[in-house]
């Protein structure tokens, strides 16, 4: 059965059908939206279980001639970290699309609330290609064509900064996608292999000043979608000016695209220019650890704060991948997806406060604990895991990073530790001001959760407490596939002679 | 006189297309001249339209029956792989073009009178028309293919001028804004000229090196005849400077806004597809055929232009005003990254032909999202005609979204976003160049294609995102024929964005013989 | 070259003489001086005041003008095909025909357009 | 005998080996020629006519009025050279020059005979021959209308501009038909030297072991015809002489010239066009310097200097038939003059050319003619259904046109302010002053 | 011998393409380009010569009627402007700016 085809299928075929709902009844093409990705979820986790971590690296594969001439397949398969990070996908969009039921109703929207959800749904579908593309030109196309809906869910349904934002963050992606055009084009040409399927071209560059440049190019691609320090500057905009439900989607699962891509392209396809760059990369990724951090402090717009810690988070994963460690490739891999959780409910719950008082600046809020329990608790709690408290999903993944890279890069593994006491600043910070304190004048009108809200962050809640309790059956599948990473990049699995004679020293 | 004179030959079969075209052209005058005033366009709308595909069926018919080895007509005219395709690209542009044409309400009621008499007045209120743009066009498509085909620098020359004299007139035929479009005219015609007399001086200083216009035979000649390399450089350069004009090369691009903004759309729209094909299957002869012994000589220079082109294209774009304009723009920058693709020559002929190949897509996908993108701008119309000025399209989307989403999926395709037919023509002409070490080339042309992507983005910008103008332009009903250049261009851009392979395959085929010399 | 030799002879004799008549003439006749006779002859009125650059004048010549260069060009090429008729044979006799229906096109658009009346 | 006519027969390969003092004393013969021939020729033109009008023409300076040119051209000399002040003085004076100089050239390539011995040189009776000699002479004909042109021009005057710009629009455009009356006389001749032209005329076959002359006048008769007329038209002769129509354009071209010798040197540059045309005629259509038939049965006839004799007779006689012209006919309008020139010679010019091309390949053997025959019956079919369906239109639009003409007498007849245009009633009482009685209308 | 022919060519390219640039009438503009054209057509002729076959020649033939066909166009078009705003002057047309 072809499973990765079908979960790409479906959603755009929903798109189809919402786009085809008649004018003006958008109840339906939510509700519509709304079903075709719980279909899309089941169908995921109904694959997810079929997958048998100990099987061959890519399974569900399909591999058909798409472009005979320029050598590109219509390739799709998952391993273990294209596995999860499908399913946070899937998870994420049901979710999304229940948390923007009104979004689109928003004062700004230019466009029928049916655009809105068949554009989530076409950018689910090539969220889905993405992460299973085994042919690396179908991964450039889909890594391209998904800024598309994305620009215009942005531009058409945002802020007011919001076409600025918009046009920021498709040029950024846009420059470096280009970028790794040429780079792909070099790969191909170079490897002369008349293919792009990814299992055939792992080791197909050998000289290593070519390595080096086409490292650069796709390094840089991936760098800006990351994003990484300071690469990074159009992501607090496009994240707080989108809406909502496209800002979870956008730090949640888009910018994974990049950390992921480094993942399973850079070094795998360039071990030896990976390893020459290490420590280049390690340095931003520290850098983006701190200045994240430390510029999230600053910020006065929820939403800004959120990109920015995302920012910051990125730089562990960022390093976890980096630092070529069993434990930190899988702490990294874990982390994109725990990420993808706990920010999506901070963005989702601060979506909730702004549709609430309309403003996105913490100022304007305070006691909102006392009016708004229930809110003000997921807000914790989300935050929480944001921080990476023990216990929560967070936790795992960054601890799981930090001691990989301490393993093998111990002073940057220290360095980023006090990302995690900056952390505790910005979040608790933030909280205090918005749900401590006296309450706000507006903020006495709020209501709490409605059923609707409470279903959206229920299941993230749940998913945040429980992978922070029981991360093992994500990290079953992920190691496998990050062993099988290590292997391609050949580094010398660590043994702890290095690190006795580290510590020995 | 002395001696005798061998009866050339004519292989009026191979020639059949450009035949048909120009036989049209002939009837098409002669319907002028006869048919009375209201029987014109329905004489001339089917007779352009059945010639065009008529000629396209020989097109294909020869394709099936396979190529010649050698020139035709003495060795005049190649009809040869790359040949039949620029002829079919090229007929199938000037078919859609010319659905364009066919809304009357573009041209000029009667071209003589003056702007704003009552004699133009009375033009327009009598429903005058100008039925002769059919046979022009006719004439300017044949001299297109004659221009493509051209297997001597005479011919070509001939094709040259008989492609762009009814250009430089349907320039200046414009309904509104006269005078923007006799401007453009007269623009077009001087430098147009002026270029032509470029080409020809080359073509008299190659010819005096090579003793031949034949380009085979300069190829030859290029080897055998020794100490006159200046006056071979200097032809050279001189030829280079005439193409270049043509297909709007940096630093020879300043006609091209100026004229495309001037024109009447659906013009704009064949000269931006058509005569852009023309240029550069005749750019291809001369530099591959004639001159590609010369290559070491002429790709620096011509490594300059590219950049130049492609980076004039894309920052002057971003400071445009006006769509029409804008496009211009961007047909100048496009023809920047095709130069790549003329560069990327190889000593391989299957190097050769592969990049010959990618040029060939790359002209096609252009030429119809082109001819799509201005067929949307014809549409867009405020009292005084095409509302062209950019701030005129503001909250487009809001309007007309099905016309804003198909234009901006035009200019998406123009940025080269994947899923797009644009995508796959740069990629393969990109593809071509990195196999032939023009690498930094396409640097810089990915760089520019994204200082490109800038000014295409801020039309969608313009279009989806800012509040429409309150007294906002009109979007006409479209004719059929519009609707159908639209939906085709659309469709086009769509299915070779996905699946472009057969028409790669296509272009493979055609090109994997490369030129006939 | 030598061909040209004799005209160029007889051009320097007529051209001698024509500037040479031109020259003499100021010097041979009387100078009487008329204001009158500085005057355009306009049958005796008032001179029309004449632009810079020459009076505007009708269309109708510049379209004769054109007509002429068209139809003078094309007849440059039958100039060469008659000398060497005998030599193409069926070919010449067909292509000419085809070059001539061609021009007759044209010469009969011009025709039907009003392009050959005079007023 | 055909030996001997070879062999005396100048060919292109003749020309271009003279020593510099006979090419010398012969341009200087030409030009003698051609004063002279002014000088006679305005007489003779001035008496011919007049005998032909019933006056006795010139008849006071010399003998039979020989000398009057002479005395005509004293008289021009002597007068005072005028120069209005608005002209453009340059090309004002320049523009008689740029008109006769050409017009001496145009000449230079006259065939006057064959090689003939002058002072111990074998050189042909003939200036010049160039392998493209009517073109030659077509293209100096031509650069006389920049003279025309800017004679009007340069004068400032609406008279000369517009006499200026009619004589140009007049002389190409029977340059038109004039060029392509020629091609004719090419495809028989297969050359465009005029030494080889007369020499393709001279033999046409024998009969009865008589030799006939094959001039192109009989086989080409509707060339010399279209020619004569053309003729006329460029040398702006009567009929055709509407530069000059004084009727409506004062002088023409040639207003502000009214005297002197630039006036006298115009008038010499018409005069050359006339003679050129004339020997034109001769060399291309009437046998050039042959002797004409009967005489040409005498050996000696086309050798030495004779020929010259017969060149001279032939010229004389033509340039009669000139005259004569002018004294018979009317001068024509304006737009008959054009119409003629466009709409008739041209298209009969081309059309006979291509009946000449297709008979002269017709004769040729061993030509697959199979297609030649369709061509020429398309040809034939597509010329009978044009004439055919103009035949019918002109006689549906006269229909038309009486009718409508019939319709609208019947209409005025019937109501007299129909036609919008205030028209008294016809039996409104006339007004013939205080003294007289009224009278109604109709009635005187 | 030929040289002198092509230097002669070459000036008069020259004067042509730099009339082309300086002068402002569109009338003399345009015949700035006829001129060059005809530059071509002697350096075309001189290169038949030198190198004895006729195609120099031929090509001439047809550059004049190339020649003659734009100069009908150009006419065309500079009267039509020039009827409309009464003015050749290439600086008057001045609406298609950037």
């Amino acid at each position: 059965m072809p499973w990765l085809t079908i979960l790409m299928a479906v959603p755009v075929v929903g798109a189809v059908l919402v786009a085809l709902t008649p004018k003006g009844n958008g109840k339906l093409a939510k509700q519509l939206a709304l079903g075709v990705s719980v279909v899309v979820l089941a169908l995921t986790i109904a694959m997810a279980v079929q997958f048998s971590p100990k099987g061959p690296r890519f399974q569900f594969v399909e591999t058909y001639d798409w472009i005979p001439r320029f050598g590109v397949h219509y390739g799709v398969g998952v391993d273990g970290i294209a596995l999860v990070l499908i399913a946070l996908s899937a998870v994420l969009v049901p979710i999304v699309v229940l948390a923007s039921w009104n979004d689109a109703d928003a004062p700004h929207a230019k466009y029928s609330v049916k655009t809105y959800f068949a554009l989530l749904l076409v950018l689910e579908a090539m969220m889905i290609g993405v992460f299973a593309a085994t042919d690396i030109f179908l991964f450039y196309v889909f890594f391209e064509a998904m800024l598309i809906p994305m620009y215009f869910m942005i531009g058409s349904y945002g802020g007011a900064q919001r076409s600025y934002a918009a046009v920021k963050f498709l040029l950024y992606s846009l420059f470096g996608g280009l970028l790794m055009l040429v780079a792909v084009i070099g790969l191909y040409v170079i490897a002369g292999k008349n293919t792009f399927m990814f299992p055939e071209l792992i080791g197909a560059i050998q000289d290593p000043t070519t390595q080096k440049w086409l490292f650069a190019g796709f390094f840089f691609a991936f760098a800006v979608k990351a994003p990484l320090w300071p690469f990074h500057t159009w992501l607090p905009d496009a994240a707080a000016q989108a809406p909502a439900g496209a800002a979870v989607l956008l730090v949640g699962v888009l910018d994974k695209v990049g950390t992921y891509g480094m993942l399973r392209f850079c070094l795998e396809l360039f071990p030896d220019a990976s390893k020459y760059f290490t420590p280049l990369v390690i340095v931003l990724s520290v850098v983006g650890i701190i200045y994240g951090a430390i510029v999230a402090i600053g910020q006065t717009d929820m939403k800004r704060l959120i990109a920015y810690t995302s920012i910051s988070h990125f730089g562990f994963i960022a390093l976890g991948v980096f630092a070529m460690t069993n434990d930190a490739g899988a702490g990294a891999t874990l982390y994109m997806v725990n990420h993808g959780f706990s920010t999506g409910a901070l963005f989702l719950i601060a979506g909730f406060l702004i549709a609430r008082r309309g403003s996105p600046y913490i100022e304007d809020y305070g006691g909102v604990q006392k009016v708004t329990p229930k809110l003000a608790g997921v807000f914790l709690i989300a935050g929480l895991s944001g921080l990476s408290l023990p216990g929560l999903s967070s936790f795992v993944s960054e601890f799981m990073v930090l001691l990989g890279t301490y393993e093998r890069y111990m002073v940057p593994a220290i360095i980023s530790a006090t990302g995690v006491i900056l952390a505790a600043i910005y979040i608790l910070w933030m909280y205090q001001r918005i749900a401590g304190g006296p309450t706000a004048e507006p903020v006495k009108e709020f209501k709490d959760l409605n059923r609707r809200e409470l279903w959206v962050v229920a299941p993230l809640i749940a998913l945040i407490i429980g992978l922070g309790f029981y991360p093992k059956p994500l990290l079953d599948v992920i190691n496998p596939a990050v062993d099988h990473t290590l292997v391609s990049v050949q580094v010398e699995k660590f043994t702890p002679a290095i690190a006795e004679k580290g510590a020995g020293q | 006189m002395n001696g005798t004179i061998q009866a050339p030959t004519i292989e009026y079969g191979l020639l059949a297309p450009m035949l048909v075209i120009f036989g049209a052209a002939i009837i098409g005058v002669l319907v002028e001249a006869f048919a009375p005033r209201y029987l014109r366009k329905s004489i001339q709308v089917p007779v352009t339209l059945l010639s065009m595909a008529g000629a396209f069926v020989l097109v294909i018919f020869q394709v099936i029956s396979g190529l010649p080895s050698s020139a035709a007509a003495m060795g005049a005219v190649a009809v040869d792989g790359p040949s039949l395709f620029f002829w079919g690209v090229i007929l199938v542009l000037a078919f859609v073009s010319t659905l364009l044409v066919l809304d009357d309400d573009n041209f000029v009621a009667s071209a003589a009178a003056v702007p704003g008499s009552a004699a133009e007045e009375e033009a327009e209120i009598t429903g005058g028309a100008h039925t002769e743009i059919y046979p022009l066009i006719l004439f300017a498509v044949g001299g297109m293919l004659l221009f493509a085909s051209a297997n001597d620098l005479l011919v070509m020359f001939v094709g040259l001028e008989v492609m762009s004299l009814p250009l430089y007139l349907l320039c200046g035929l414009a309904r509104r804004r006269r005078l923007l479009s006799q401007e453009a005219s007269m623009k077009y015609f001087l430098l147009g000229a002026f270029s032509s007399a470029f080409f020809l001086y080359g073509m008299a200083f190659v010819y005096g090196f090579a003793g031949s216009v034949d380009l085979a035979k300069i190829s030859q000649a290029l080897g055998t005849v020794g100490g006159m390399d200046t006056m071979l450089l200097i032809g050279l350069a001189l030829l280079g400077v005439g193409l270049m004009f043509k297909i709007g090369a940096a630093p020879f691009q300043a006609w091209k806004p100026d004229v495309y903004q001037g024109a009447p759309t659906p013009i704009t729209a064949l000269m931006a597809s058509g005569t852009l094909v023309a240029a550069f299957g005749a750019v291809l002869r001369v530099f591959w055929v004639a001159l590609g012994n010369l290559d070491w000589d002429w790709r620096p220079v011509m490594w300059g232009v590219a950049i130049l082109t492609m980076v004039v294209g894309a920052i002057l774009a971003i400071t445009q005003t006006d769509i029409k304009r804008m496009l211009a723009y961007s047909s100048i920058a496009h023809a920047g990254f095709l130069l790549i693709g003329v560069i990327a020559t190889s000593t391989q002929p299957e190097g050769n032909s592969s990049t010959l190949s990618a040029i060939m897509f790359y002209l096609l996908v252009y030429g119809i999202s082109t001819v799509g993108a201005f067929a949307v701008v014809t549409m867009v119309r405020d009292a005084g005609g095409e509302a062209s000025h950019l701030s005129r399209w503001a909250g487009l989307g809001k309007r007309s979204p099905m016309l804003a989403g198909v234009f901006a999926f035009f200019l998406l395709a123009f940025a080269g976003i994947p899923l797009t037919s644009g995508f796959f023509g740069k990629y393969a002409v990109f593809v071509a160049a990195v196999a032939n070490g023009a690498t930094p080339l396409v640097i810089v042309g990915v760089i520019t294609s994204a200082i490109a992507a800038f000014f295409y983005v801020r039309v969608i910008v313009l279009m989806f995102f800012s509040e429409p103008a309150a007294d906002g332009p009109t979007i006409a009903v479209p004719s059929a024929a519009t609707a159908a250049v639209i939906t085709l261009a659309a469709a086009v851009t769509v299915v070779l964005g996905v699946f472009p392979q057969p028409v790669l395959d296509l272009a493979d085929k055609a090109a994997s013989a490369l030129f006939i010399r | 070259m030598d061909l040209y030799v004799p005209i160029l002879v007889l051009a320097v004799l007529a051209g001698g003489f024509a500037l040479f008549s031109v020259a003499i003439a100021p010097f041979t006749g009387p100078k009487r001086w008329n204001r009158a006779k500085l005057d355009a002859y306009e049958c005796g009125i008032e001179p029309t005041p004449q632009p810079v650059g020459g009076g505007r004048f009708p269309l109708k010549y510049m379209i004769t003008a054109m007509l002429f260069i068209v139809f003078d060009i094309e007849i440059i090429f039958l100039y060469p095909w008659a000398v060497s008729f005998d030599m193409l044979g069926v070919f010449g006799l067909v292509e000419m025909v085809l070059f001539i229906v061609t021009v007759l096109v044209a010469y009969a658009y011009v025709w039907r357009r009003k392009g050959l009346d005079w007023d | 005998m055909s030996l001997t006519v070879l062999a005396t027969d100048p060919t292109l390969a003749d020309f271009g080996k003279d020593p510099l003092w006979i090419t010398i004393i012969k341009a200087v013969g030409v030009f003698a020629f051609l004063m002279l021939g002014i000088l006679f020729g305005v007489w003779y033109e001035r008496k011919l006519i007049s005998r032909m009008q019933n006056r006795y023409g010139p008849n006071r300076a010399g003998k039979f009025g020989l000398l009057q040119s002479v005395a005509d051209g004293i008289k021009m000399g002597l007068k005072e050279d005028l120069f209005p002040n608005t002209v453009d003085k340059v090309l004002y004076l320049l523009a008689p020059v740029i008109m006769v100089v050409p017009a001496f050239l145009a000449f230079s390539i006259t065939p006057f005979g064959p090689i003939v011995n002058m002072f111990g040189v074998q050189t042909p009776l003939q200036l010049v021959d160039l392998p493209v000699a009517v073109l030659f002479m077509l293209a100096m004909g031509a650069v006389s209308v920049y003279g025309v042109i800017l004679a009007g021009w340069s004068s400032r005057s609406p008279y000369a501009l517009l006499g200026g710009l009619r004589s140009a629009a007049q002389v190409v455009s029977y340059e038109i038909a004039m060029g392509l009356s020629f091609v004719a006389v090419f495809l028989f001749a297969g050359t465009l030297s005029t030494s080889e032209i007369v020499k393709a005329q001279a033999s046409g076959g024998e009969v009865l072991g008589i030799p006939m002359p094959s001039w192109y006048v009989i086989l080409l008769l509707p060339s010399f015809l279209i020619y004569v007329v053309c003729a006329f038209g460029e040398a702006a002769r009567i009929p055709f002489d509407l530069p000059e129509g004084e009727g409506e354009l004062v002088g023409g071209f040639q207003t502000e010239y009214s005297s002197s010798l630039k006036f006298a040197l115009i008038m010499m540059g018409e005069y050359l066009h006339t003679f050129t045309a004339s020997a034109m005629a001769i060399t291309l259509f009437l046998g050039g310097w042959r002797a004409p038939w009967p005489i040409s049965l005498w050996d000696g006839a086309n050798t030495g200097y004779w020929p010259f004799l017969w060149f001279l007779i032939k010229f004389i006689l033509v340039f009669s038939a000139v005259v004569w012209v002018r004294a018979s006919l009317p001068r024509v309008r304006y737009d008959q003059l054009m119409a003629l020139g466009w709409k008739v010679l041209i298209p009969l010019n081309l059309a006979w050319i291509m009946l000449v091309a297709t008979v002269k390949l017709l004769r040729t053997p061993g030509v697959d003619l199979t297609f030649v025959y369709v061509i020429g019956a398309i040809v034939i079919v597509g010329a009978f259904a044009i004439w055919w369906r103009f035949d019918t239109v002109n006689q549906r639009r006269k229909d038309e046109e009486k009718a409508k003409v019939a319709a609208e007498f019947e209409q005025l007849a019937n109501e007299p302010t129909a036609g919008g245009f205030p028209v008294p009633p016809l039996d409104l009482p006339h007004y013939h002053g205080v003294e007289r009685k009224e009278v109604p209308s109709g009635s005187n | 011998m030929t040289t002198e022919y092509l230097v002669l060519s070459a000036l008069l390219f020259a004067i042509g393409a730099i009339g082309v640039l300086i002068r402002r009438n569109a009338i003399v503009v345009f015949m700035c380009v006829e001129l060059m054209l005809n530059a071509c057509n002697l350096a075309f002729v001189t290169f038949a010569r030198m190198h004895g076959n006729l195609d120099g020649q031929i090509i001439a033939f047809f550059v004049m009627v190339v020649a003659a066909a734009e100069v009908v166009i150009g006419l065309a078009i500079i009267v039509t402007i020039f009827r409309t705003r009464r003015s050749a002057s290439v600086d008057d047309a001045n609406l298609l700016k950037y």
